[in-house]
């Protein structure tokens, strides 16, 4: 995509996205995580690990430099990282059912 | 084991719009109806904008109204708004064809009104089943029997499934209804907040005259940086729905942080002053399907049928989907009545589905819409561009004041052609109205 | 007549529990409150101290230290370890004879047992965890009542609730919501040996072992120095950090709830409402947001200060210094900083 | 074979409650009303022992309609009775007499098919008082074991239980005849994850009614607002403090920021007298 640089655009702001997700309520499953990293490998050689910017609730970070890990806990089943992982190195099922994410509001 | 196997009529994967009008249905005609939401309860996992329209509710049930559902304000302004960096051009509509009784669209939260709306299906003689995930289809001779739920002892029977699982559609994958899973360019990241702001202040700032009149806006420029994709605002009773959605490939090209670009146009100069002191509510995002017509995987097979998010049946540029979801629900659930009354849920008795879908706007405009994601996607600067020149070309004209007129309108065409060549405007303009009208 | 101001003396093994002396303070406060009725009535008021336990009779005099001008005392050895209906019995016995206007008692493990129960026995009302009591009027009562504050709905109401037509007016405050009152050197006061028969059925739920468990031993209500993690450690290993902060300053580790709900950390270092209520000298509070039912469990601390990367977190309204920015930065900052000025005071 | 009690609540979910501004009051859209969670680990506890030994799980709640929901997830955690006590007249009711219309529905359901064990949660979390269950337990005169956090054995034929309670010492051990009473810690059990079979039981499950005179003919001056000591006098907000200053790292730059801190610290009596004495 052509960046244009004319007009001044504003900065992205920095934002603390734990504190957003605190408006939040889920259904943690003690017993078994939805969401797994298929091969820790791919991802250290990941060059851009775009996931840790493109995942809205942020679930997925970086940990001691290359590794990426996910906080299961806070994800909300958009789908956003099957899709967008260029490794697609992400196992994606849906909680089992009754748990994670329970919007409030909608 | 010798329980009893658990057995319907129909089986309905998801409690959403499709599936709950789909459940209503086919209880409505008789059928055993079994209806299967993963959440703890119907809308759980459901976020939009947004509002809902009119004339679907009322085609499922007529006197939709004297049910007392939970609605937010009726939408009695609608439009957009274009953003510059710092300023907006409001482009909206009141009055006139907006204020005919019914009021064609509602705003709601799905949370509240998914629940009721599965409670309608339930009061139609529907089963609820929530909690429950369903992980497969179960089949026999390459036809679908039932499904296999993620619960010990959880299968369950029906001669026909309706999938209405939403926009992760992996079951319709797992069907082979679909080969691919969801591709980049045909899906867009919303993400949203709902934030608290007393009814009084909402009405103020924004120019209500009370709580019976809200306003569903598209906000156009600066709130996507450059991508493709539209912010929105919507008025609930004593909260405003904002948000932003982007094309996926331009999230994943880009790499900026979806809630950082949501708090961005949060902290816009124009949207600032309307949110001031809320409190946030809820956040959430979700995917939308926008491949629309090219992504639609086929709407049938020997025992199953697929409708709503999980069909791509969503025209991106209206914001319309839910009723889509609805008027999909409804047409599934006679495809199916139908195939009872037939006793053969062979893909040939359910391929009417698709003929009687394409006698309804849903498959008219999603075929008319068909290019229009693609545009987007190659116009990236149809989101950018044009709403600064606007913002611009109206800002020059409302102070140019004591200026020689004709220069103001040389600097106003300066404005544009400095952004882009007046050729490529022309060329814009002529492949926006061929994806509009789907030529 | 005498209106009679009843604490219960919590103790373990021979050791008073230091709500008790909090709870002592506040009785006498309360009395102060009714001077002008007293006056006007020509009566007085009492602050006593009930001691249940074996061979506990010394702890009365430290009670006298913190203000009570009587102690009942019932030594028995069937009540050396604490157990709820012995203990009940008691109370109930004791409160039937003597008739107290208002019993206090700490909302420690042993008293929350304790106290639900009497009151049942008593068939009078019990306020739980309360924040603030004083006496005030309320309703048509012609005398002053114990108007007992306390939050509810995790923090987000505070309700005042009051007993008008039953006595006594019981209570129950969590260690460290008041203040330990000035210990005096010289006391005088009365202690009263009282017995209460024991049966052996109040005796069939026995304490057949005890484990003392590291997780339970976390003792933050009464520590110096506070160092709290919450969401915004991201994940559990922050709290490595959160200790070695909490080591150099000499202080304790606590938690918020979501990090608690989170399996990060045990329950014993939550802080807030559904926690422990603390008021360390120094509570540093580390990627906690704020929500209500934290910032009621610390916000008495002497000096807080927060640190959040999120300037409108609702914490800051709450300390008295903040840093806004990225924890993993400004802590192991402060960590070399500290010891580095360590080394140039050494 | 063991009849087991829990006793349940059906409260609204506090992890996310708001005030409105305007009316300062709570705000209940969006507030979905769930199980007590600790009463829901009771419940769970009582489902492992009736795996062990066998036996039935009786659930009582008392409150609106709407908290047969509540009964219904019991159900569908393997508890096979339900019952509402559920009366206008119960309106107002405080703690003492909310444990007496508990504890005269245990004795009379215990008269009919004799308890072994009564659970209830530790405690609410819309009034975390804390004082039902033992509230109850002395009205019956049955012991009393609160913040049980694991219950290890259960022997119907000599009569007793062992169960590991937690306190400010470590974890105690206590042999109790049965019945006890017992008010658990979400430790006590992890929830169960029902069969769908169990799941849609417990959603066609339509649980037994009670009134203020059926079965059991309560005593009017023991329930609602003329049983009830205790009431409120008012409500309000917690008050706000007054905010202190913030330093912005990305202005001040991490050292800065974290040196004018340890100052300010320093400067502070309280804090110089912990740090230096």
């Amino acid at each position: 995509m052509e960046k244009r640089q004319e007009q001044e655009r504003r900065a992205l702001p920095d934002v603390y996205i734990d504190d957003i997700l605190m408006s939040l309520k889920y259904f943690t499953d003690e017993q078994e995580l939805h969401l797994a990293i298929i091969d820790e490998a791919v991802c250290q050689a990941c060059e851009n690990q775009p996931c840790i910017d493109f995942c809205p609730v942020g679930a997925y970070r970086p940990q001691d430099g290359r590794t990426v890990q996910i906080a299961v806990q806070s994800c909300i089943e958009c789908g956003t990282c099957r899709v967008l992982c260029p490794y697609l190195n992400v196992s994606w099922k849906n909680p089992r059912g009754g748990f994670g994410v329970a919007y409030k509001f909608g | 084991m010798t329980e009893s196997r658990l057995q319907y009529d129909v089986i309905i994967i998801g409690a959403g719009m499709a599936g709950s009008t789909a459940a209503a249905i086919t209880a409505r005609h008789g059928l055993k109806t079994a209806l299967i939401e993963r959440g703890q309860k119907p809308g759980g996992k459901n976020y939009f904008g947004g509002a809902l329209y009119t004339h679907a509710l009322l085609d499922i049930y007529p006197d939709f109204f004297e049910y007392r559902p939970p609605l937010e304000r009726p939408v009695t302004e609608s439009g957009f708004w274009f953003l510059s960096n710092d300023g907006v051009v409001k482009a909206t509509v009141q009055g006139g064809k907006m204020a005919n009784e019914p009021i064609d669209a509602y705003i709601a939260l799905r949370a509240e009104f998914d629940a009721w709306w599965a409670q309608q299906a339930q009061q139609e003689g529907a089963f609820l089943i929530p909690k429950t995930l369903v992980v497969d289809v179960i089949r026999e001779d390459g036809r679908v029997i039932g499904v296999q739920t993620d619960r010990p002892q959880g299968d369950v029977y029906a001669p026909v499934v309706i999938i209405a699982e939403g926009v992760n559609n992996l079951l319709t994958q797992k069907l082979g209804l679909i080969d691919h899973d969801i591709k980049p360019a045909s899906a867009a990241l919303a993400v949203k907040q709902l934030v608290s702001i007393p009814a009084k202040d909402i009405n103020a700032r924004l120019g209500l005259p009370d709580n019976e009149h809200g306003m569903a806006i598209s906000v156009i420029g600066d709130v996507s940086m450059g991508m493709p994709g539209l912010g929105f605002l919507y008025t609930c009773t004593k909260a405003l729905s904002l948000g932003v959605g982007v094309t996926l490939d331009a999230l994943q090209e880009t790499q900026i942080k979806p809630y950082e670009l949501l708090q961005r146009y949060l902290e816009h100069p124009v949207i600032a002053p309307i949110i001031a002191d809320g409190q946030l509510m809820e956040y959430g995002a979700h995917l939308i399907p926008e491949g629309g017509w090219k992504d639609m995987p086929r709407l049938y097979t020997d025992g199953a049928l697929v409708a709503g998010d999980a069909a791509s049946m969503v025209n991106a540029l209206h914001w319309e989907g839910t009723n889509m979801a609805i008027v999909a629900g409804k047409q599934a659930a006679l495809t199916v009545v139908e195939a009872h009354e037939k006793g053969d849920f062979s893909a040939n008795t359910l391929s009417s589905y698709h003929s009687r879908l394409k006698e309804t706007f849903v498959m008219k405009d999603l075929r008319q819409y068909r290019k229009m994601s693609r545009f987007l996607g190659t116009h990236p600067d149809f989101m950018d561009i044009y709403p600064a020149f606007l913002n611009d070309a109206m800002g020059m004209f409302f102070t140019g004041f004591g200026k020689p007129k004709r220069r103001l309108y040389r600097d106003i065409l300066r404005s544009l052609t400095s952004r882009r060549p007046i050729v490529k405007v022309v060329g814009d303009l002529l492949s926006f109205g061929r994806a509009v009208m789907g030529m | 007549m005498t209106r009679r101001f009843w604490v219960f003396l919590e103790q373990t093994s021979g050791v008073l529990h230091p709500v008790a002396g909090e709870l002592l303070g506040v009785a006498c406060r309360l009395t102060t409150e009714i001077a002008d009725e007293l006056e006007e009535a020509g009566e007085e008021a009492i602050v006593e101290g009930v001691l249940v336990g074996h061979e506990v009779t010394d702890l009365a005099q430290q009670a006298m230290q913190f203000g009570a001008a009587r102690v009942y005392v019932v030594d028995n050895p069937s009540c050396k370890h604490y157990l709820n209906r012995p203990y009940t019995e008691v109370l109930t016995t004791l409160v039937r004879k003597y008739k107290p206007e208002v019993f206090l008692i700490g909302a420690t493990t042993l008293g929350r047992d304790l106290a639900g129960a009497v009151a049942t026995s008593l068939g009078t009302g019990l306020t739980a965890d309360c924040t603030r009591l004083e006496m005030g009027t309320a309703r048509k009562s012609p005398k002053k009542l114990l108007l007992a504050t306390r939050p509810a709905f995790g923090g987000n109401v505070i309700a005042t609730i009051v007993c008008d037509d039953r006595q006594p007016q019981m209570a129950t405050v969590r260690p460290r919501v008041f203040d330990m009152p000035p210990c005096a050197t010289q006391v005088s006061g009365e202690v009263i040996h009282e017995t209460v028969e024991i049966t052996p059925d109040m005796l069939a739920a026995e304490v057949v072992e005890v484990i003392a468990d590291e997780a339970s031993r976390v003792d933050i209500e009464y520590a110096d120095v506070i160092v709290s993690g919450g969401k915004g450690l991201g994940n559990p290993e922050g709290f490595q950090l959160i200790k070695e902060l909490a080591d150099e300053l000499g202080g304790v580790v606590g938690a918020s709830r979501a990090a608690v709900d989170g399996g990060w950390i045990s329950y014993p270092h939550q802080v807030g409402q559904t926690g422990k209520t603390v008021r360390p000298k120094l509570y540093i509070a580390a990627g906690i947001s704020g929500a209500i039912q934290h910032k009621v469990g610390m916000q008495d601390s002497d000096f807080i200060l927060a640190i959040n990367s999120d300037p409108n977190a609702p914490i800051f309204e709450v300390a008295t210094v903040g840093i806004v920015g990225d924890l993993y930065d400004v802590i192991p900052t402060m960590i070399e900083t500290l010891r580095a000025r360590k080394g140039a005071a050494a | 074979m063991i009849h087991q009690l829990v006793s349940v609540k059906q409260v609204p979910d506090t992890t996310n409650i708001r005030i409105d501004p305007e009316t300062g009051s709570l705000i209940r859209k969006g507030v979905p009303a769930i199980l007590n969670p600790y009463d829901a680990h009771a419940v769970a506890a009582a489902a492992e022992w009736k795996q062990k030994l066998g036996g039935r799980i009786t659930i009582i709640t008392m409150g609106p309609s709407a908290a047969e929901d509540a009964l219904r997830e019991c159900i569908e955690m393997g508890a096979d009775r339900g019952i509402l006590i559920s009366d206008r007249k119960f309106a107002g009711s405080d703690t003492l007499a909310t444990s007496y219309v508990l504890a005269e529905a245990i004795r009379a359901i215990h008269a009919e098919d004799p308890l072994d064990l009564v659970l209830f949660g530790k405690q609410a979390i819309d009034g975390d008082t804390a004082q039902v269950g033992p509230g109850a337990a002395v009205r019956l005169g049955w012991p009393l074991v609160t913040y049980a956090v694991k219950i290890r054995e259960i022997d119907p034929d000599t009569g007793y239980t062992l169960v590991e309670r937690r306190t400010e010492a470590g974890v105690e051990v206590i042999k109790t005849p049965l019945p006890s009473v017992l008010t658990c810690e979400k430790e006590i059990a992890e929830i169960p994850y029902a069969s769908l079979p169990q799941l849609i039981a417990s959603l066609q499950y339509e649980p037994e009614r009670w009134t203020a005179e059926e079965p059991v003919a309560y005593d009017t001056a023991q329930i609602g607002l003329k049983g009830s000591p205790t009431w409120v006098a008012k409500t309000g907000t917690p008050e706000q403090h007054q905010p202190g200053e913030t330093i912005d790292v990305s202005e001040a730059g991490v050292k800065r920021a974290v040196e004018d801190v340890i100052d300010k610290m320093l400067a502070n009596n309280s804090v110089v007298s912990i740090l230096e004495g």
